[in-house]
C-alpha cells in the first residue's frame, strides 16, 4: 500500500512542441493519479504511466499489481539494495511493500482477466474515436510484442491511456481509425494527454477538461477523429 | 524418486535439433542461466523456443539467437534484443507473438490437460487471426489451444530430491507453469535440499512436475534495469 | 485496504435469499465453520451452494440442509449426507453433480476471466449431455464453463488485513479457487496477522482476490474419519 | 516416498461366496501392488485400492497422490497425533511423508488430467468389456456423486479397476456393457478381481492369470462379457 508520495528518477522535461502552457509527463500523471480511488488496486505501463505512483492523493490506499507477478510494489530499492529477483514488469529493480505477495504468470493474468484490477493505465501510439487502442506494433519496423497490453486492454474495465495528443511529426493520435495494427477494441475509457482530459462516447471523443492555458482550439486541432464539445469545458486543477 | 541429475549435460540428455523448449523466466529475472550455457555449447540447431522474452543480445535466450540455434520464438516480448529484431525482419527467426496472459494461460493449459481455452485477450486484433470467435456474457472471446514442449527448462530458488520446488520474488513468473508443460521437465536451482527440508504447505511446484533437477554451479543474475532511489 | 471486518456478521452484510454461494472445504476439511453458523443463525433461503460435499447431517453445510435452506446444490460428492440423498430424491433439493476436478478448474475459470474450457472428464457420461464436444489429439473433450458467485466463502489459517491468505495442509482444497470466483470474497481465518507478518513468497491467495476478512472465533474442525495406526 | 510395507487398518475377510480359493481383499491389493514401477506416481481409489499400498515390491520407490491435494501421503497417524487438516481423498486422517507437498484442487487435477499420474487404481460396479466403468450412480437409489473419479478415468493412461468379479447376488460385474450410468468411455486398461487378471482388448475380457486354484471355467461362469482365453492361463505368484 503506498501513503503519500513517493520519488521515481525520471527527469521533468517539457514534451509537447506546439504549447508551452501544455502539461509536461509528471502532469499528466498528477492529473490521473485524481482519477485513483481508495481500496483501488491499480496497473501501471511502462513510462509516464509509471509516474502515477508519485501523487497519490493524500487520504487514499492504493496497491499496485506488477504483471509479472507483485501486488504491493513499493518504491525503486536505495543504490546497493537491488535484488535481481525483484522487478516490476518493466525489468526495473523494485521492492515491496509490508503486506505484498508474489505469484506466477498465470494467477497474474488471472488478476487481470477476472477483472479484480480495477484500473490500468497505459501508454498508446494512437486511440480511436470507438476506443480502439494501438500501442504494441509498427509494421516492418517495430515488433516488440504486446506483452500485456493485449490481455490488460482486453479485460480491465476501467482503462485509461496516458499519451501525447500527437506525435512526434505533430500528426494527431486521436484517430477517427486507427492506422495501426490494434492491441484492442472499443477498450479505452478515458485519454489524459497534455492538452486535454477525453472520454470515449458513442458520438467520439468527448472533451472534458482542458490543460491549464490550453484552449478548445488547440485540442481541436490536434484531435483528428470526432470531439464532442458541450458547453463550457472547465481547465484541469493540477 | 530421486532426481538428482550431475548438472545440465545430463540435464538435457536426448535434447536434439528441432525440438521444442520452454524456458522459464521474464526478462533476465528467473531464466535457466546453467542451461542456456549447456544449450549453447550443445550446439543444438533449429529450435523452437517458448519463452517469455528473447533475452539480451549478449545474454539468456540472446546467446542462442547468436548462434543462430533458434529457428523459432513463441514470445509475447522481445523489445530488449536489437538482434532478434533484425533476424525477424529479415526473415531468418520465425516468430510468434502471443499476450502474455495467453501464453502463460496457454503453458498451464498444456500441463494441466485442458487443450483449449476461452479468453478475450487480442479479440479483434492480429492474434485473433484464424481463431474461432464466441461471445460469452455479451463479449466476444477467442480460443486459445495448449502449449506444451519436448523440454520445460525452468530455475527455481531452492529444490529437494523428489523435484519439489520454491522459486523467490517474481523470478517465478513463468516457470511453475511450463514446469508443468514439458515432457521431459529439468529444474536448475540455487539450492538443493534433503527431502523434508522444504516445507511441504509452501512448495510451489509440486515434484510430480519434474524429471530432472540439478544444483546450477554458479548464476549471473543479470539486471537489465537497474533503477534506485537516492536516500534522503 | 484494511479488509478486516468485526465478524460473521460484518462479513456476511448483504448476502440475501436466492443468492449463489461458494463454500470452501474438502469433506468438514477446511470448512467455513463461523461463516456457515452464521448463514443458519440469518436463516437466509433459497441459496444456490456451490461446495464439493454437503456437509454431514450435523455439521457443515448439513446444518443448512436441515433448516432448508438450500434451493440446490453444486457439488462433486454428496456421499457423507443421508439428509441430502433424501431432499435430493424427494426433489425437493436441486442437484447438479460435477466431477472434482472440472468443480476446481470452473471455478478457477470464473475468477480468471475464462468463460470456458474443453476437458476430457465426465465424456460419454450423463455430465456431457447438453454439451458441446470437440476431439483434440485424437481424444474428446467436452465445453465446460466458468462458475462465479455472489459470495464466496472461504477458511484459510492465517490471514493479514490486506486480506493475504494461507491454508495449511489438505484444509486449502477448494478454497484459492472460490476465493477468486467470489463478487465478494469473505475469508475466515484462524490467525489474523498485520501486514508484512506473512512472507509475500508463500502467500497461497493474494489479498486482491479478498474483499472482508476477519478471524474466526472458535474451530472446532471435526474430523469425518478418524483413522489411527497401532504404535509397534 | 514409500519404501516397503506399511499397516494399514482394514480387517482381513473372505469376500466370494462362491470359490474359497478366491482371493481375499488383501490379495487383490498384492496382485495390483506387482504392477507399481519405481518411480510411479500412483492414485489408490477408495476401499480395496487404498490396501495396495501395504504391498509394495522391495526395492521400489513410489510416491502417492491424493486428490483433494497431497502429494507424499504417509501412513495413518499414531493415535493421538492426527490432524483435522490433513486427511486423504476418503477423508481419514493420514500423515505426509519427508518430501511430501499440499496443493490446491486445481493443481491437483492439473497432475490427473495432465496425465502426471502414472498409474490409478480404483474400484468399480460394472465394467465392460470396452472398458467403460461404472462406479458413481445408482439410478433412483444411490446419489453419492462421481467425485474425482470421471476426471481420473477420463485422463489417466494407466486404470486398474480393483473389484470382486461378480455383486453380491451373484451377478457378474464384467459385462458386454454397463447396465448403470457409465463414470467413464474405453478408458480402463487392466482388472484384477479375485479370481482373475483380465486387460480389456479388442476383443473383449483377455484372461491374463488365475487365483491360485482358481479354474478357468469358474472365471467364465461368472464372466458375462466376450472373454478372450488364449492357450494356457498362468495362476497368479502372490
Amino acid at each position: 500500500m503506498i501513503r503519500g508520495q513517493e520519488t521515481l528518477n525520471l527527469k521533468r522535461e517539457p514534451l509537447n512542441l506546439y504549447n508551452p502552457m501544455a502539461l509536461d509527463k509528471n502532469g499528466i500523471a498528477k492529473r490521473i493519479a485524481q482519477e485513483l480511488r481508495d481500496g483501488y488496486y491499480v496497473n501501471l505501463g511502462i513510462g509516464i504511466p509509471t509516474l502515477v505512483a508519485n501523487y497519490i492523493p493524500e487520504g487514499i490506499e492504493v496497491e499496485f499489481q506488477s504483471e509479472n507477478g507483485i501486488l504491493g510494489m513499493g518504491p525503486f530499492p536505495f543504490e546497493g539494495e537491488e535484488d535481481a529477483d525483484l522487478i516490476n514488469a518493466g525489468k526495473q529493480t523494485i521492492t515491496a511493500r509490508p503486506g505484498a505477495c508474489y505469484f506466477d504468470s498465470a494467477t497474474s493474468f488471472a488478476m487481470i482477466r477476472g477483472q479484480h484490477v480495477h484500473l490500468t493505465v497505459l501508454g498508446a501510439m494512437e486511440v480511436s474515436e470507438r476506443g480502439d487502442i494501438a500501442n504494441w506494433k509498427i509494421p516492418g519496423k517495430m515488433v516488440k510484442g504486446m506483452g500485456g497490453a493485449m490481455d490488460l486492454v482486453a479485460s480491465a474495465e476501467n482503462i485509461i491511456v496516458a499519451m501525447m495528443h500527437a506525435n512526434k511529426a505533430g500528426e494527431s493520435k486521436l484517430l477517427p481509425e486507427c492506422s495501426l495494427p490494434i492491441t484492442g477494441v472499443g477498450c479505452v475509457k478515458r485519454i489524459v494527454t497534455e492538452l486535454a482530459v477525453l472520454d470515449i462516447t458513442p458520438e467520439g471523443f468527448k472533451l472534458i477538461e482542458r490543460a491549464p492555458g490550453v484552449s478548445v482550439e488547440e485540442i481541436k486541432a490536434l484531435t483528428a477523429g470526432r470531439l464532442v464539445i458541450e458547453g463550457e469545458i472547465p481547465e484541469m486543477r493540477i | 524418486m530421486n532426481k538428482v541429475v550431475s548438472g545440465p549435460v545430463a540435464a538435457l540428455q536426448g535434447l536434439k535439433d528441432g525440438m521444442t523448449l520452454m524456458l522459464g523466466g521474464f526478462g533476465l529475472c528467473g531464466i535457466p542461466e546453467n542451461c542456456i550455457a549447456e544449450l549453447v555449447r550443445m550446439n543444438i540447431k533449429g529450435l523452437t523456443c517458448i519463452s517469455n522474452n528473447a533475452g539480451v543480445d549478449e545474454f539468456g535466450l540472446g546467446l542462442l539467437l547468436q548462434k543462430r540455434q533458434i529457428r523459432k520464438m513463441i514470445s509475447s516480448y522481445v523489445g530488449e534484443n536489437a538482434l532478434f529484431e533484425q533476424l525477424m525482419l529479415s526473415g531468418e527467426l520465425e516468430v510468434d507473438l502471443i499476450p502474455q496472459g495467453s501464453l502463460a494461460e496457454r503453458c498451464r493449459a498444456g500441463g494441466a490437460g485442458i487443450p483449449a481455452f476461452f479468453t478475450p485477450a487480442g479479440h479483434g486484433t492480429e492474434v485473433a487471426e484464424g481463431k474461432e470467435v464466441r461471445v460469452f456474457n455479451g463479449k466476444p472471446h477467442i480460443l486459445e489451444s495448449a502449449l506444451t514442449a519436448d523440454f520445460a527448462i525452468v530455475k527455481a530458488w531452492k529444490g529437494d530430491h523428489f523435484g519439489n520446488l520454491i522459486y523467490k520474488g517474481t523470478a517465478r513468473n513463468f516457470n511453475p507453469m511450463m514446469a508443468m508443460a514439458g515432457k521431459i521437465t529439468v529444474a536448475e536451482v540455487e539450492e538443493l535440499v534433503e527431502p523434508g527440508e522444504l516445507d511441504p504447505n509452501f512448495i510451489h511446484t509440486p515434484g510430480i512436475f519434474v524429471q530432472r533437477i540439478f544444483q546450477g554451479e554458479k548464476y549471473e543474475k543479470r539486471i537489465e534495469q537497474r533503477t534506485v532511489r537516492k536516500r534522503d
